[in-house]
């Protein structure tokens, strides 16, 4: 015989490095990466650049950027230093955008994986739930949820959380459709395996790989919609975030544009940075898709 | 054979792979000549490269990926290398066509066979609309699909596989090609529509003269086919010659390996087990799935997939369960082990009815019955080490997990594998090894039965050899009970001391092995065991250690 | 948010005291013809004066429909009805109507359609005007020019005069006599008797009107036709004035900061003349059932937390100034500025704190207060957000509650589930009508913009009933200046800004804002340069 | 297999009745949660009118039925549903299903012309990109996409206003069409069509990256099939492949996403609706609910739940049409 069976190929190098290797092929989602860290910094650091609350009057109302460096950024109509601002609403927005993802992906998997996994009237049950859910239009919906909850953060997170759980419930669903009839599922199960763990120990980590880069849409989609919130003024003016500051600038956006402009840019590239993050998790853990 | 010049000559063909393959090349200094009217069988294991070669003369490898880096290849005298994309165009499908594998997905599934069929002569041709159809139809009709006509107007969904593969073949010869690439024509067919697609490609390359190159890794298949053979091994070719010197008397080490690896239609001796107890009797087995129709059509077809089967198992004793797809043999490894919920009948063990189990009851009964998969891939969760994939059941089965994470490492010294692949992903491994560990893991809940549904399917002959080999010497080392699940009669015939002939969910015959394989009684069987390739060739044996 | 604008009308006599350019060039000639198109920020879906008293309804309908009587710089106007007196007892007011006018559907106007519209209308259905005709016991027609109101208690002349502009508007009878008023179909496609005739009412889009051939005041209207569009967006609303879509735009409909700016684009006339009849407190109110701000020393600790001046000039872009409790320098006679004041001054705030028993503690603050805003747009939130701000400022925690509009009335005013809140609150021409309300306590529960605060305090209700029975002006005055006082002393409520509405006009319009309550009024003589 | 027009009607009843539940459901939902809301119409409205006295606010409240129990206030409104009677809107005193058909059309044509606008010029270009995945094209395309989808709808709306109606003054600044400009035959549709630019293009770029991203990996899916292979071997060229055999295949994925999204846009329509003032159902559902107009705001909710069942067919239809092997019956 030339070659033994058992013979076991070189080791391969850890999962994480593997993961790395491959996200890193995909350059846009190299620098999605680079300004989500930059984002994750803004949001560690904002209390060494600013120490006092965001909120204050920290100079004379609508200094223009650039022109006083105590308040590097400008100030906005009630004297905020904006530059403070984009620090704290980077906290803000990304506390909303990982929260909200959590509760979404949370209900989402709980209900998908039922549905998927045993089928039947579980499935058409829950997926009317979900069909009913999805009719409603989503921002309609959360308005309501606001009107009911009122415009704490707290509640505008759980809300918009609320309303973006359909599609990952949907996309678990296929998922555990799909891999419930795979081997190594029956396998485990040959095996005595219970159900509770066969979904959540067997089928949901193979689940997650897509459902790891949609997550990086529901946080893009939160911030999107904590900033719709703030544009019709329901958010929740207790907190430095960047859809009240823009909500508030654009009173100004003909004389002070820089009171919206500067968030708004923090807001598109975070939320391109997330979009591109997802790409690169999808080249990442999806390596079916050709190489570069 | 004739004076006319070669069809395909192909020198010192070079294939490189990316960076970061393992290794630089995919084909290396292949040399191989076709000439008019001759069918060259070009063989290897999965992985060998033969496949590129195929890619490498239509020029479509995915390049720039993988490209071919030197040799040439002539085509009736002309260096196709050297050729435009344009020209190559002209060339594809008029004078080199190609068959696929997989029927089911070289057909694209929006076409009608007829637009598809259409598709190739209004590519090349001046005919017109009339002239084209016609075309096709009296295409269908020669690679004898039963209603051309209306076989024109349907959709591929719509035609069984066997008949998708015959509309491939109308497709591939409605120019007349002097050169037709088969690229395993028949490996996802069933063995009795193998037979006669095989010797459609005959009927048809003698009408036509044209030469084959055909690629396949079943040594069954070249005695069938071959009037050349040359052998390939990661990405060199070890041997080459006329096919009955290749098939009998093999000169490189790797092509004896692979000849010798090839199960023998030789059942083995008759062993006494009718008399050990019976450890597993099914009676009176019952399954129809409720098919649902179309995706968005709310009819659903029953499909009976078993009726009324009831068998016995022996201590000791392989029982093979033997069909073709669509018998239902898969549906009997799921049932007995109560994947599938079974609509009547009883499997006991032990005296205790497995399908009247409660819950609780069949969690512990599983113990004593377990699978080894076809996929060795999809069978093993790929996000769990191999450690925890065998020490799983007995955990679950109260063994401590330390104890049980031990045991699994002694497993992999008895399914030969080294213990430090405890700790590595089942995608570090090759097929043979993933089936490897398939086993331990059933091994490790120490069971009674063992059901094995099509365990060596997915791996190349060599590989399905060693594994047949383990299995077997298992079986007797720790006196296993095999309910074992193939639509290989070779493999059946290596492995199993009774088997269970089924043909759309029903037992046409039943016995033992060498009875059956020596005289079939049903017509089934019959021409079951008449379609097995190179039924008429027996593998020359060597001895494994002749190497 | 439209649409809180309540009104009156009461004698205002200083004209321009408040102002823009405009009305002076009154030598040009007249362009007749032409089409004005107006933006409202908020959608006024039912179009009848005599159902809603609200200035976004006179806005549209002041066109179409015509009150008995109107203000003007130089008093009152006689609009339809032509001369008015009042029996001694003042248990009558007899009105002569004007002759020959018709309704736009050609019926001509009597004392039928005023007999009623008051008893069926004002008297039963139109929000305000009940309180006020509650005596009202018969309207009699002894010929149909001449209608008689009959009160069972005596009602002054002056407060009649005062409301007719705003709550005296007639429906045509004949058009609404054995229907269901509320659900008639001519309360959003107005009949009247104006120099406009209603066209059509879209829905979230517009109103259109067009010119009356048939008005009573021959010549007039200049103008072939208004549009009042919808815009509540104020960015969206300030393009709109900048792209020459929109001619008008009244009441505060964008943005403070483009208010400032557009007062230096020459294309547009932007002031406040023509609002004399409509201004408004910013306000702090507070729950006194919260014993902590039921220390008096708390709520002018407070007062003295805020920079007033600072606040005019960022929010209100210095269209406003400090408020001196509940009757604003509108108020005319009843007004005074000799009341105590609270000058800003964090340190002397934060003694008082100190001082009333609520030192600093441990987590940075005296002590904490959930505050619920007003969701009344632009300024009233950036006012939460200063007070809040000033009030960390002195060591005072505020929790911004943001609900929308409903949500806000009920956490507020039939929940009274909140430590303090903020809203705008407006004036309506005589004390005994509106602010009054803020301070006199027994106020039925749940009754929106009136004293749900916990608020009571005997000498003032006392007071308050007195002015309202007090029939000499000077008497009366006198009384509302002490009340004025007293309200600055114990502070139920801040009325820490006054501001008037603003207008910005495209310079193209001619004959604008010439009256005391121009918005609401029939712009008769309006016109504009083709 | 063409299916002849009964079984269509068979199947169009059948998801009708599908789809019953799922409205009740939702409609019995959503009348719930709006009456978990604090505050009612009643308040919205005295709110609106600036204050009233106490009888007049009581005498509302009873008139409305607001005084009643909430499961009485269900029952009756889900026992009008039932006949189709959407009842009477407070806000606007006119009948629901009046004040919804005035919105429906706008919705109707925005919602249309910006998902086809998204549909068709981001599968075109997501087909491209995938044609030429990893090129300078491609990173272009795919970035620029995320760029506007990563802008929020309202600062793009409001951007655009600035420079097309007020820098340049090319496109009126909203509404759905010229005032008093009486406009009739193509004049008229010229009018609304160049109202109707910026909205739909606000809309429009938000969604275009979903579909472009979805075709690119689906182009790129499907290139890599056998039948693509067989194609080409055949002697296809590059369009060839690209219209006949990748496209089709292709688009399936993307069709379904679209008819997933309607009632998405309807709601991301809401902001764009309040800037362009666009009499729309988004706009109305966002007063709805600010002015707890309940009955107009459950007959938005049903009509949603009925436009979402129509498109859904439409897209099965599409997808039927597109797909040979899935028959309607």
């Amino acid at each position: 015989m030339t070659s033994l069976d058992t013979d076991l190929s070189p080791a391969e190098p850890p999962r994480l490095v593997v993961f790395w290797r491959r996200y890193r092929r995909n350059r846009a989602a190299l620098l999605g990466l680079a300004i989500f860290v930059l984002v994750v910094l803004m949001a560690l650091t904002a209390g060494i650049v600013d120490p006092d609350d965001p909120l204050r009057r920290a100079g004379v109302p609508l200094t223009p950027p650039f022109t006083d460096w105590s308040t590097p950024l400008g100030t906005d109509q009630l004297g905020r230093d904006v530059l403070s601002g984009v620090f704290y609403g980077a906290r803000i927005s990304l506390l909303i955008g990982v929260v909200a993802t959590l509760v979404a992906i949370a209900i989402g998997v709980v209900i998908g994986a039922l549905a998927g996994y045993f089928g039947g009237w579980v499935d058409d049950v829950l997926m009317r739930v979900t069909e009913a859910f999805q009719t409603i239009p989503n921002f309609v919906l959360l308005l309501t949820l606001v009107a009911i909850l009122g415009s704490k953060i707290e509640w505008i997170t759980l809300a918009i959380g609320i309303v973006s759980w359909t599609a990952p419930a949907r996309m678990v669903r296929a998922e555990f459709m799909s891999l419930r009839g795979r081997e190594f599922v029956d396998a485990a199960r040959n095996l005595g395996v219970s159900n509770t763990a066969i979904i959540f120990k067997e089928i949901l980590p193979n689940a997650l790989p897509p459902i790891v880069v949609y997550a990086s849409v529901i946080m893009a989609l939160s911030i999107l919609l904590e900033s719709a919130l703030a544009f019709l003024a329901l958010g929740d003016p207790n907190y430095a975030s960047w859809g009240n500051m823009i909500g508030q600038g654009r009173a100004v956006l003909r004389s002070a544009p820089y009171c919206a402009v500067i968030p708004g840019i923090a807001i598109v590239l975070t939320v391109l940075s997330f979009s591109l993050l997802g790409e690169g998790l999808n080249d990442a853990l999806n390596p079916r898709q050709k190489k570069q | 054979m004739t004076d006319t010049p070669p069809i395909l000559q192909i020198r010192d063909l070079k294939i490189a792979l990316p960076k970061g393959a393992d290794r630089p090349f995919a084909l290396e200094g292949l040399d191989l000549t076709i000439n008019p009217g001759e069918i060259v069988c070009l063989v290897g294991e999965s992985g060998s490269g033969k496949s590129l070669c195929a890619g490498a003369i239509m020029r479509l490898l995915p390049e720039p990926h993988v490209h071919v880096a030197g040799g040439a290849i002539r085509f009736m005298g002309d260096e196709l290398l050297a050729k435009t994309e344009t020209e190559m165009r002209g060339i594809r499908g008029e004078d080199i066509a190609m068959i696929f594998q997989e029927p089911m997905t070289a057909l694209n599934p929006q076409k009608t066979v007829g637009w598809q069929l259409d598709e190739v002569l209004r590519l090349h041709t001046k005919m017109n609309k009339a002239e084209r159809k016609a075309r096709a139809i009296e295409m269908l009709t020669r690679v004898h699909i039963p209603d051309p006509a209306s076989a024109y107007n349907a959709y591929p969904h719509q035609i069984s596989g066997g008949q998708r593969q015959r509309v491939m073949i109308a497709q591939a010869l409605s120019l007349s090609p002097k050169l037709i690439i088969a690229d395993e024509p028949t490996t996802a067919l069933d063995v009795t529509t193998q037979l006669q697609i095989l010797k459609l490609i005959r009927e048809l390359q003698e009408q036509e003269g044209a030469g084959v190159l055909f690629i396949t890794h079943d040594f069954g298949v070249v005695a069938e086919i071959a009037d050349k053979v040359a052998v390939l091994c990661r990405g060199e070719m070890v041997e080459q010659g006329p096919a009955k010197e290749v098939l009998n008397n093999p000169q490189h080490a790797y092509t004896r390996a692979l000849i010798g690896a090839v199960p023998a239609l030789t059942p083995p001796p008759v062993k006494p087990v009718t008399k050990a107890p019976v450890v597993l009797k099914g009676t009176g087995l019952k399954k129809t799935f409720a098919a649902r129709g179309g995706l968005l059509s709310g009819k659903r077809k029953a499909v009976t997939a078993v009726k009324d089967l009831t068998f016995q198992l022996h201590q000791g004793e392989t029982l093979g369960v033997v069909g073709e797809s669509g018998s239902g043999k898969t549906t009997v490894s799921r049932i007995v082990t109560r994947l599938l919920e079974c609509d009547a009948g009883k499997v006991e063990m032990d005296g205790k009815d497995l399908l009247a189990c409660s819950p609780a009851e069949l969690r512990a009964m599983r113990k004593h019955i377990q699978m080894v998969f076809q996929d060795p891939m999809a069978s093993l969760n790929p996000r769990k080490r191999v450690v925890d994939l065998i020490a799983q059941g007995p955990i679950v089965h109260g063994v401590d997990p330390d104890k049980a994470r031990a045991d699994a490492r002694r497993l992999l010294e008895l399914v030969e594998l080294s213990p430090a692949a405890a700790n590595r992903f089942p995608h570090e491994f090759s097929g043979g090894q993933r089936q490897r560990i398939g086993i331990a893991r059933a091994l490790a809940l120490e069971p009674k039965v063992i059901v094995a549904d099509e365990p060596v399917s997915a791996l190349d002959v060599s590989v399905q050899a060693q594994v047949l080999k383990l299995l077997a010497d298992l079986r007797d080392r720790l006196n296993l009970s095999l309910l074992f699940v193939t639509h290989d009669l070779r493999v059946a015939a290596q492995l199993c001391d009774r088997i269970i002939v089924m043909q759309k969910g029903e037992i046409v015959e039943h016995g033992l092995t060498a009875e059956i394989f020596a005289s079939p009684q049903h017509p089934y069987t019959r021409n079951l065991l008449s379609s097995i390739p190179g039924r008429d060739w027996t593998p020359p044996s060597f001895r494994p250690d002749a190497a | 948010m439209t649409s809180y604008f309540r009104s009156l009308g009461l004698a205002l006599a200083a004209a321009g005291a408040l102002t823009t350019a405009s009305a002076v060039a009154q030598a040009e000639e007249v362009q007749k013809g032409g089409t004005v198109v107006v933006q409202m920020k908020g959608e006024q879906r039912i179009l009848n004066p005599g159902l809603r008293a609200s200035t976004g309804v006179y806005y549209i309908t002041g066109k179409i429909m015509e009150p008995l009587i109107d203000k003007s710089y130089e008093g009152y106007e006689p609009v339809l009805a032509t001369d008015w007196s009042s029996s001694d007892d003042g248990l009558h007011i007899t009105l002569k109507l004007r002759e020959g006018v018709n309704w736009h559907d050609g019926k001509p106007f009597t004392c039928d359609d005023v007999a009623f519209s008051a008893m069926e209308l004002w008297k039963k259905l139109l929000n305000y005007s009940s309180a006020l005709q509650a005596n009202l016991e018969s309207v009699d027609c002894p010929d149909p020019h001449t209608a008689v109101f009959n009160y069972s208690k005596p009602m002054p002349m002056d407060l009649f005069l005062a409301a007719m502009p705003d709550l005296g508007h007639p429906v045509p009878k004949h058009l609404y006599e054995g229907t269901d008023i509320l659900k008639n179909k001519y309360n959003t496609a107005p009949v009247g008797t104006g120099p406009f005739k209603f066209v059509e009412y879209q829905r979230g889009q517009y109103v259109m009107a067009v010119k009356n051939d048939d008005y009573w005041r021959e010549g007039y209207p200049y103008l072939d036709r208004i549009v009042w569009r919808f815009i509540n967006d104020k960015s969206a609303a300030a393009a709109a004035l900048e792209s020459g879509e929109v001619q008008e735009s009244g009441f505060i409909g964008i943005s403070m900061a483009d208010i400032e700016r557009l007062s230096k684009d020459d294309r547009f006339d932007v002031g406040t003349m023509g609002y004399e009849n409509n201004v408004a407190h910013s306000t702090v109110e507070f729950n006194h059932r919260n014993p902590i701000l039921a220390d008096l020393k708390v709520r002018q600790a407070m007062y003295h937390g805020l920079d007033i001046d600072y606040a005019i000039k960022t929010i209100m872009r210095g269209y406003a100034k400090p408020g001196r409790g509940p009757i604003p320098t509108a108020g005319g006679a009843n007004y005074t500025d000799q009341v105590p004041t609270y000058a800003y001054d964090p340190e002397l705030a934060k003694k008082m704190l100190d001082e009333a028993g609520y030192p600093v503690k441990d987590d940075g603050y005296r002590f904490h207060l959930r505050h619920r805003p007003a969701p009344w747009g632009e300024y009233t939130q950036l006012w939460a957000e200063y007070y809040a701000q000033a009030m960390k400022e002195i060591g005072i925690d505020v929790e911004i509650l943001t609900n929308d509009a409903p949500g806000f009335l009920k956490g507020v005013y039939r929940d009274h589930d909140f430590d303090t809140a903020n809203g705008w609150h407006q004036f309506r021409s005589d004390p005994a009508v509106s602010t009054m309300v803020w301070l006199r306590s027994g106020q039925p529960e749940g009754t929106p913009w009136t004293n749900q605060f916990g608020w009571k305090d005997a000498e003032i209700d006392q007071m308050i009933d007195d002015a309202a029975s007090e029939l000499d002006p000077a008497k009366r005055a006198e009384m509302y200046h002490t009340i004025q006082a007293k309200a600055m002393e114990e502070l139920p409520v801040i009325f820490a800004i006054e501001h008037p509405f603003i207008s910005v006009t495209s310079k193209k319009l001619h004959n604008h804002h010439n009256t005391p309550r121009w918005n609401s009024s029939s712009w008769y003589d309006l016109w504009i340069e083709q | 297999m063409r299916f002849p027009f009964p079984p269509i009607l068979i199947y169009a009843l059948r998801r009708l009745l599908q789809a019953v539940p799922v409205v009740i459901l939702i409609m019995i939902g959503t009348f719930l949660l709006l009456k978990l809301a604090p505050g009612d119409t009643v308040d919205a409205l005295v709110g609106d009118m600036g204050g009233a006295d106490a009888d007049f606010i009581a005498r509302l409240r009873a008139e409305y039925g607001l005084d009643q129990p909430v499961w009485v206030q269900l029952w009756r409104y889900m026992t009008k549903l039932a006949t189709f009677d959407f009842g009477w809107s407070f806000v606007y005193e006119q009948p629901v299903s009046t004040v919804l058909m005035d919105r429906l059309g706008t919705t109707l044509l925005l919602m249309a012309t910006s998902l086809s606008i998204a549909f068709t010029v981001g599968t075109a270009l997501g087909a491209i990109a995938a044609r030429r995945a990893y090129s300078a094209t491609d990173n272009l395309i795919s970035v620029l996409g995320l760029v506007f989808y990563a802008t929020p709808s309202f600062f793009l709306s409001l951007m655009m206003m600035l420079l097309f109606s007020v820098k340049l003054g090319w496109l009126p600044v909203g509404g759905i069409k010229t005032i008093a400009g009486f406009y009739t035959g193509w004049d008229h549709v010229i009018d609304v069509a160049k109202h109707l630019i910026m909205p739909t293009a606000a809309l429009s770029l938000i969604y275009l990256s979903f579909y472009l991203r979805l075709m690119r990996a689906s182009v790129l899916e499907v290139a890599d099939l056998d039948y693509v292979r067989t194609a080409r071997a055949k002697g296809a060229g590059e369009m060839r492949l690209m219209i006949h055999h990748i496209m089709r295949n292709a688009l399936l994925p993307v069709v379904t996403l679209l008819g997933l999204q309607f009632s998405t846009v309807l709601g991301g329509s809401v902001v764009v609706e309040t800037i362009f003032t666009l009499p729309g159902l988004g706009q109305l559902a966002y007063q709805a609910v600010v002015q707890r107009d309940m009955n107009t705001l459950m007959g938005i909710i049903f009509l949603c739940a009925l436009i979402v069942v129509v498109v859904n067919f439409l897209t099965d239809l599409l997808y039927a049409r597109l797909d040979s092997r899935i028959e309607l019956a």
